[in-house]
């Protein structure tokens, strides 16, 4: 033995065996809070708003038509969807953001698989597709009813490029992100470029190309009522338009109001499927 | 049958085109109908040749005959009757109060000649004030936020401003027999020149549908008023506050002409349109239009009136003995 | 070293993370005390708690149970007295090696001349003062390391707590490190508390090492290397070369071995 | 010596002494190509995009009135400049879309920052933001005008609303990942939480916020078009309206082509801005 | 070991990275050979381009002057025959254990079913039969690292290279996996090329250490292990027992000293 085991080594200022005090501090940082402590404060936020609005309403501060109580934006609501057939509406649009923003995916996913693994390609797109990123869509309504005509297409289409340019330059990010060392692996297990390809590229950047679509498909959201502004006879952005045009601004609202539910709605669906897409992963969001 | 696209946006006064293709006043004629809500969106389509009818504003010929679009203006439709008016903020008394302050029209539409108009008719230079560009669906927040002074509105807008803004008030409004007989505010049947020239019996057919369902209207107002809500996807209601109850066209805020005052207008049946209008008027108006275009610089010149009016589908269904 | 001159001590100390049904019992009721100017290690397997325990003298971690107490004083929260090195590189990118220094007496309010003494005497201390001026980005991750030991010592702690400092580094670095290391607790005798689990690691730069087993983690013993006692060790190739060197790594490695033997499949 | 020195064990198997071949593959996975072939293919893109329609439009294949073809573009975009002082609406939307960006992050980095440093304030606001995400611009239009009147400051509060919702997503989010190890080191240095906010949340995650900056502006240039159609006297999105109104679509292209450069200018401003003021991070772009 | 059973030959390597002005030279001209069965050890300074070596070994990077021949054929590219466990984690973290092990046959049209029985034989022999169908995810970094290693023995390449392999693994890990790592030689008498700058696993591991110097990478010396000759090492406890073993890493460590030793500062 070269070292001598002593046990107890207690002595001098020795701390007093009081309790531990937990500092439960408001702001702490990086803390995780208690699943409690999110759900109250995730309640409040809403309570203070629509409380706010109300009151802001109840209080007249504002004209009234074009800023209705919440109460009266819920009875319209419920009326559209009780009277006016507004669920064949909500049907509409979402078949249209869905239709458009898996068309936009796929073109987007190979293309930004093959930009962010082949340099040579992304020289030749990346400058093209980043001017494009600041296309105004709606400058383009008058070409995409030229060449589509009046109907879906010409909605799809403008919903199509209003979200592929950013599609594709996140999705060429993540590629672009793919560890070298998985690639290298692969090529010195014998495996060609396709395989390459195949089997490490997408598969390693896929969770990630899943985030990028999440991001943005909430975008393809906000493009709904643009979209339908153009000769739309039915969707949400179609009902919208109509409510404008005789100033029931609730109605308005609660076009507003379904749009952002539907858009959580299909994040929370987005984030399932990555879950359960990628049970691999390590527990990310 | 025969396929005729037909486009306009949400605003009962199109909403003939309904009841013809609810009632099959057109039974040899498949027509469709599509609501496009910017009539330049429309009349893009037309350029695209995707589109054979529009109805719009009655203004836009002199411009789409300078830009090359090949359109021709076959009708007009109908004459605003108190749905459009100018109506001022607190504050504003006459159109002297407006010098130098600022007016919501919808530039290079109708309202911005209607306010230009009535300036003139005040006694002061068409631009002293300034325009701005808000259609009458934002004017109304506009004017409540402060900013614009005055507006041009149709209904419900004006309506609404009146009573959501106190010390509001109507400065002109298109019922005055001055506006009536001038015409300016109206709206218009417009018809691609393939269509007119290549399927010239069809565009008759069309034309006449309409009128058909004009007349069915005034002898059904109440179930023409519903085809039209339906059809337009609005209420009842909106579409009485423009159209009117009865099929008087008197009791609601637009006055629709039937063939024979539309002809009249048009020049191509003898006597004269009502409210003081002459015979032929429809050239006039195209002249008077390109004259305030030139003024805001929005067109280089007036041209001939024959360059954007084809009269001749009203003289030969008169001509056939069609009366309406 | 006499034992009244305890600086650090820890009694009962016990951790269990996690809530009701998932909790995971990290320490139970582990008890040691650091003396002054003493070299502390902490050894152990794979997590057996040694970084909780570091955390929880750091302040960062509240115990479960029992506690920790500096010159006699309850310890809560983290505090300047205990200046912490982690395995990962934490020199602030954005301040150069002068300013990532000086960062620690800047917080405490140190003024300026006195500032600047310090940080470069510690800069000098780590041999660093070539690269004064420079951000870590070009940096070595030794070098990286240094800075932040540099930075917590210009700040004065009444104990240095180190997490597996060299653990990221490459053998050969680790080695000048170590042997830095040694040097800087012959200028300056800090008291030092170090996590580690490589053996030698342990044995070269010891004055003690408490070691922990496994599952959950209790004291199981604490070694003194009277070996190296009175020898002055300057490079690993003195402490290869002293006699009872091979002994005291054949016990510990025995040790360790029993301890990892449990779960054996899990390495 | 435990080991044998050995110095030349060349033998049997001795290559040949050719010269190396040198692969260049044109598609090789992540290996930079030369400076050069980016440059070429990065012009390339353009020709070919050009090209294409201009001779689209010489075979006559898409209507000419809506699809002029570029010649006809540029020379309408130097009319534009030359004659009709549209060098005045460019620095006007500049001005615009720079103004409601600056508004917007100096909002959304605050509360980004302590959205990601605090989970109570986290949970607090992250249901309302990310609801909000979906908000269509377009919509709030009325209510700006009433709000804000029909002046700058509308169309001012268009553009952030259009972007301030994923800008404090984004911004939170990097903040999230500012190691924690950097927070103890300050924190055991005796660093309060307000120090550990001021000196090292907030300057470990600048970087990353820049970023999130970068790709925020490029949306905001999207909305531009959207908040300009509206009561606007001047801007690019102004003279497009007024472009659209007498079928002038040539001169809607030169205002999207302009959007564009403009984007891609101060694209490139805000990547130097980032080089400069990080000049201690790693070589990343 | 015959000389003529070399199986592999590296004549002349030298490579110069980067164009024109900013040029780094990171081998010149190293010559070695590596022997049927024979674990040859890598081992040099940090930055003396012994991963570049390997990289050109493996055909991920082509050298600038001279050439590497396997089995007598001069080498173009990546291939099976030469399969690489790198230091970061490659197990593919979306597929588990068992397909990991089967990737690389996969790739190279092996039938199912010969394919299943390697698979099992290579997880049998790296001790995870019974994570078989886990995910890497919940794999501790060893446990990775023996994921990679089985992969490429699968895989049946003539020669395995391996950039310190166990570089990121803590200290006690690192025991586990050498200890596997003979075990493996002593199973499948497969032919090795390791990297490191452990000179403790240097000695452990190697039939033979190529050493190389630094600034540029130039072949200093070759050693052969001749106390080790014979004798069975199955443990780390077995090889500090072992006579002549502290004068090895005496010497080992001087080597290296003298090396480093050129650039002080930059540890
Ligand atoms: N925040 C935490 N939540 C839950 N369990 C934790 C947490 N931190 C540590 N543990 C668990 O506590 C035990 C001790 O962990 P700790 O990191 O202290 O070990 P360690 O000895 O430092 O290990 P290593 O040598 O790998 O660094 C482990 O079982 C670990 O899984
Ligand atoms: N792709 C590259 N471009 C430019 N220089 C490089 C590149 N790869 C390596 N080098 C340089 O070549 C030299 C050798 O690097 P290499 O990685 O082979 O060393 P190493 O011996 O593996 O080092 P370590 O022990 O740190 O892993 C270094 O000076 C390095 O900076
Ligand atoms: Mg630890
Ligand atoms: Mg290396």
């Amino acid at each position: 033995m070269t070292g001598t085991v002593s046990n107890s080594t207690s002595s001098a200022g020795m701390p007093k065996p009081n309790t531990p005090v937990p500092r439960q501090r408001f702001f702490e940082f990086k803390k995780d809070i208690p699943a409690s402590w999110s759900v109250i404060l995730g309640i409040a936020v809403w309570i203070c708003f629509f409380g706010f609005w109300e009151y802001a309403v109840w209080q007249q501060w504002t004209n009234e038509i074009l800023l209705p109580g919440p109460v009266k934006v819920l009875d319209a609501l419920y009326t559209m969807f009780a009277e006016n057939g507004f669920f064949n509406d909500v049907l509409i649009s979402v078949w249209r953001v869905m239709f458009s923003f898996g068309l936009a995916c796929a073109v987007a996913i190979p293309l930004g698989i093959l930009m962010g693994t082949f340099r040579t390609v992304e020289a030749f797109f990346s400058p093209f597709v980043s001017a494009w990123r600041y296309l105004p869509a709606p400058s383009f309504i008058p070409l995409l009813l030229m060449w589509f005509g009046a109907g879906d297409t010409q909605k799809l289409a403008l919903l199509f490029i209003g979200v592929i340019w950013f599609l594709i330059t996140l999705i060429s990010d993540h590629v672009k992100a793919v560890p070298a060392d998985l690639i290298r692996t692969s090529v010195t297990l014998g495996g060609s470029r396709w395989q390459v390809l195949r089997t490490v590229v997408v598969p390693a950047s896929l969770p990630n190309i899943t985030i990028a679509m999440r991001q943005m498909l909430a975008v393809s959201w906000t493009y709904l009522v643009i979209a339908e502004i153009t000769a739309a006879d039915a969707g949400i952005g179609a009902v919208m338009m109509r409510a404008k045009r005789f100033l029931h601004v609730d109605e308005i609202m609660a076009g507003i109001l379904v749009i952002g539910v539907l858009g959580l709605f299909f994040d929370f669906l987005l984030r399932q499927v990555y879950r359960f897409a990628f049970p691999y992963l390590e527990g990310r969001s | 049958a025969e396929k005729v696209k037909i486009s306009g946006f949400t605003w009962p006064g199109y909403g003939f085109w309904h009841i013809a293709i609810e009632k099959g006043l057109a039974p040899d004629l498949d027509l469709q109908y599509q609501t496009i809500e910017d009539p330049y969106e429309s009349f893009n389509l037309v350029a695209a040749g995707q589109m054979d009818v529009v109805s719009s504003t009655a203004e836009f010929t002199p411009v789409g005959v300078e830009s090359g679009l090949p359109i021709k203006l076959v009708a007009f439709g109908n004459l605003s009757y108190g749905t459009d008016k100018i109506v001022a903020g607190p504050g504003i008394n006459s159109a002297q109060d407006l010098v130098g302050k600022e007016v919501a029209v919808l530039e290079g539409g109708l309202s911005q000649i209607f306010v230009a108009m009535w300036l003139e008719q005040n006694g002061l230079a068409y631009d002293s004030v300034t325009y701005r560009n808000i259609i009458a669906d934002d004017a109304f927040a506009a004017m409540i936020g402060g900013g614009v002074a005055a507006s041009e509105f149709w209904e419900p807008y004006g309506a609404n401003t009146l009573k959501a803004l106190d010390g509001s008030s109507v400065l002109a409004q298109s019922k005055e027999p001055y506006w009536l007989q001038q015409g300016v505010v109206a709206d218009g049947h417009y018809m691609t020149e393939t269509f007119v020239t290549e399927r010239r019996d069809t565009a008759r057919k069309t034309l006449k549908a309409m009128y058909d369902a004009i007349s069915w209207w005034q002898d059904n107002p109440t179930e023409g008023n519903q085809i039209i809500a339906d059809g337009m996807k609005m209420s009842v209601a909106d579409v009485e506050l423009v159209l009117g109850k009865d099929g008087s066209r008197t009791d609601g805020g637009l006055y629709v002409y039937d063939f024979v005052e539309a002809a009249q207008f048009c020049g191509s049946a003898p006597g004269n349109p009502p409210f003081e209008q002459t015979n032929g008027q429809i050239n006039d108006h195209w002249n008077l239009v390109s004259e305030w275009w030139v003024k805001f610089k929005l067109i280089k010149s007036v041209q001939a009136p024959d360059k954007g009016i084809e009269c001749d589908l009203h003289r030969e269904l008169y001509d056939a003995g069609y009366r309406g | 070293m006499p034992l009244d001159d305890v600086i650090l001590t820890a009694t009962n100390v016990s951790k269990t993370f996690g809530k009701k049904t998932n909790t995971v019992e990290a320490l139970r009721e582990v008890s040691f005390s650091v003396a002054r100017n003493e070299l502390c290690i902490l050894l152990g397997p794979s997590g057996c708690g040694k970084s909780t325990l570091l955390n929880i003298v750091a302040g960062l971690e509240d115990p479960s149970g029992g506690g920790v107490s500096l010159e006699g004083k309850r310890i809560h929260g983290p505090a300047r007295e205990r200046g912490m090195v982690f395995q990962s590189y934490t020199s602030f990118p954005w301040l150069t090696v002068f300013e990532n220094v000086e960062y620690g007496m800047k917080l405490n309010g140190v003024p300026k001349a006195e500032r600047r003494e310090r940080a470069e005497k510690f800069i000098d201390l780590v041999h660093l003062t070539r690269f004064r001026d420079a951000y870590p980005k070009t940096l070595s991750g030794g070098m990286k390391q240094r800075v932040a030991i540099a930075r917590t010592l210009a700040n004065e702690p009444d104990i240095l707590l180190m997490d597996e400092p060299f653990g990221a580094l490459d053998a050969e670095t680790r080695w000048h490190m170590q042997e830095m290391l040694l040097e800087i607790v012959e200028t300056t005798h800090t008291t030092i508390l170090l996590v580690t689990h490589d053996i030698q690691e342990a044995i070269f730069l010891a004055d003690k090492i408490v070691f922990l087993s496994a599952n959950p983690g209790r004291l199981k013993t604490i070694l003194e290397l009277d070996f190296k006692k009175g020898k002055e060790l300057k490079s690993k190739e003195d402490l290869i070369a002293l006699p009872g060197y091979l002994e005291c790594e054949r016990e510990i490695t025995a040790l360790m071995r029993a301890e990892a033997g449990k779960s054996k499949d899990d390495y």
